[in-house]
């Protein structure tokens, strides 16, 4: 399946992009979590959140095709 | 599943004291309201490591934060007895000294208007999904985190 | 006794928002401010008996009130870690849907701001020597008295 | 002494007046009042403090030649 990655604030600045489409076998939230830390490094040391399709849900929530997956540094608005 | 409109809370760079009259003016047809409480967020020029903050330039998740913004909004209509409640947001640069949030609440009497404008800008500095990468006079940044 | 310069807090008619704005507007070169709380006072068209409330003629015992309005201030800051603090009250004739008393507090954290807003506004409510008399669409009227 | 009396708001209405001088031999705040509503018959039903130069004080104390009294009815300001 094919999800659709979107990076915000020093996630983006990490990973050097704010967006890419990322195809991987199915998975949870928290599996994909582990296969972006693999591909990059400086995220092992980063703090950040999750978001599925513009929610926050449980690390075992398996992910479908098309999904759009937010991963959202810590908040500062405001 | 109907889908409502969701509001576009975001503005284009500082919120302007213009801004802030216009929509104070545009409330005074509303004569059932009493009290009225403004929270503004300001730019500070903080300090760090010797370097000046010169501006901070914000980013978000601008459909996931519109969707959280109408949310704490609905919540606070929910829990308050208000009149009205508004909420615009910076993005792009804002610098210090310049306005980046406004929330704006009014009711009848005075206890609902404070405490649904504290209750809003709690939640929106706990859960809007906007970021902010604070600009030195010497252009390097750091990215802020509320605390 | 040294006599220390006591600010008049009363404005003439309603408070007019573009003076909001330019209040806001001067705080723009305090850079170490971080959040303000706006409170602002707006006379409701009240139904009292059938009648409408379209005004409210303010008068108040001045060089008291500003003695208090100007002890109330001091005690603020006293109790909170304030950068400024402002009040505004009218006098004379506020139509309903216009707006008759402005509090402004300015802090580095938006906590001091909001707790600094209430205290002063509940203050003002309880201490200052204002009197409303509410003027009726038929020109009766009635004294109000705060809750 | 001569006490120079304020009235506010609705006081000022019941007594017709917004302020008047007042003669009379050495009083307290309390002696006064009795005075003043015996003057004015509508002060009786009706709720106010008393300000002595612009500050409210103890109802035994003892008024000075040329003290400014202020009858202040409820507080309405806000």
């Amino acid at each position: 399946m094919i999800l659709k990655l979107k990076y915000f604030g020093m996630i983006a600045e990490a990973v050097g992009k704010e967006n890419e489409e990322f195809e991987c076998a199915n998975s949870s939230v928290e599996e994909l979590n582990i296969a972006l830390k693999n591909k990059y490094a400086k995220l092992a040391s980063m703090n950040y959140k999750i978001a599925v399709n513009q929610s926050f849900v449980e690390p075992t929530t398996l992910l479908k095709d098309n999904d759009e997956i937010a991963l959202l540094p810590p908040f500062a608005g405001g | 599943m109907s889908e409502k409109k969701i509001k576009n809370v975001f503005v284009e760079g500082p919120i302007t004291p213009e801004k802030i009259a216009n929509s104070i003016a545009h409330h005074q047809v509303k004569t059932n309201i009493g009290a009225h409480d403004i929270f503004l967020g300001q730019v500070r020029a903080d300090e760090i490591d010797g370097k000046l903050v010169a501006a901070i330039d914000y980013s978000a998740y601008d459909e996931m934060a519109n969707k959280v913004f109408d949310e704490i909004r609905e919540s606070a209509f929910e829990k308050y007895d208000l009149t009205c409640a508004h909420i615009y947001h910076s993005k792009g640069i804002v610098k210090a000294g310049e306005l980046c949030l406004f929330v704006f609440t009014s009711s009848k009497h005075r206890a609902m208007a404070f405490d649904a404008c504290r209750y809003i800008t709690e939640e929106i500095k706990a859960k809007a999904p906007v970021f902010g990468k604070e600009i030195f006079e010497d252009e390097t940044h750091q990215w802020k985190v509320n605390k």
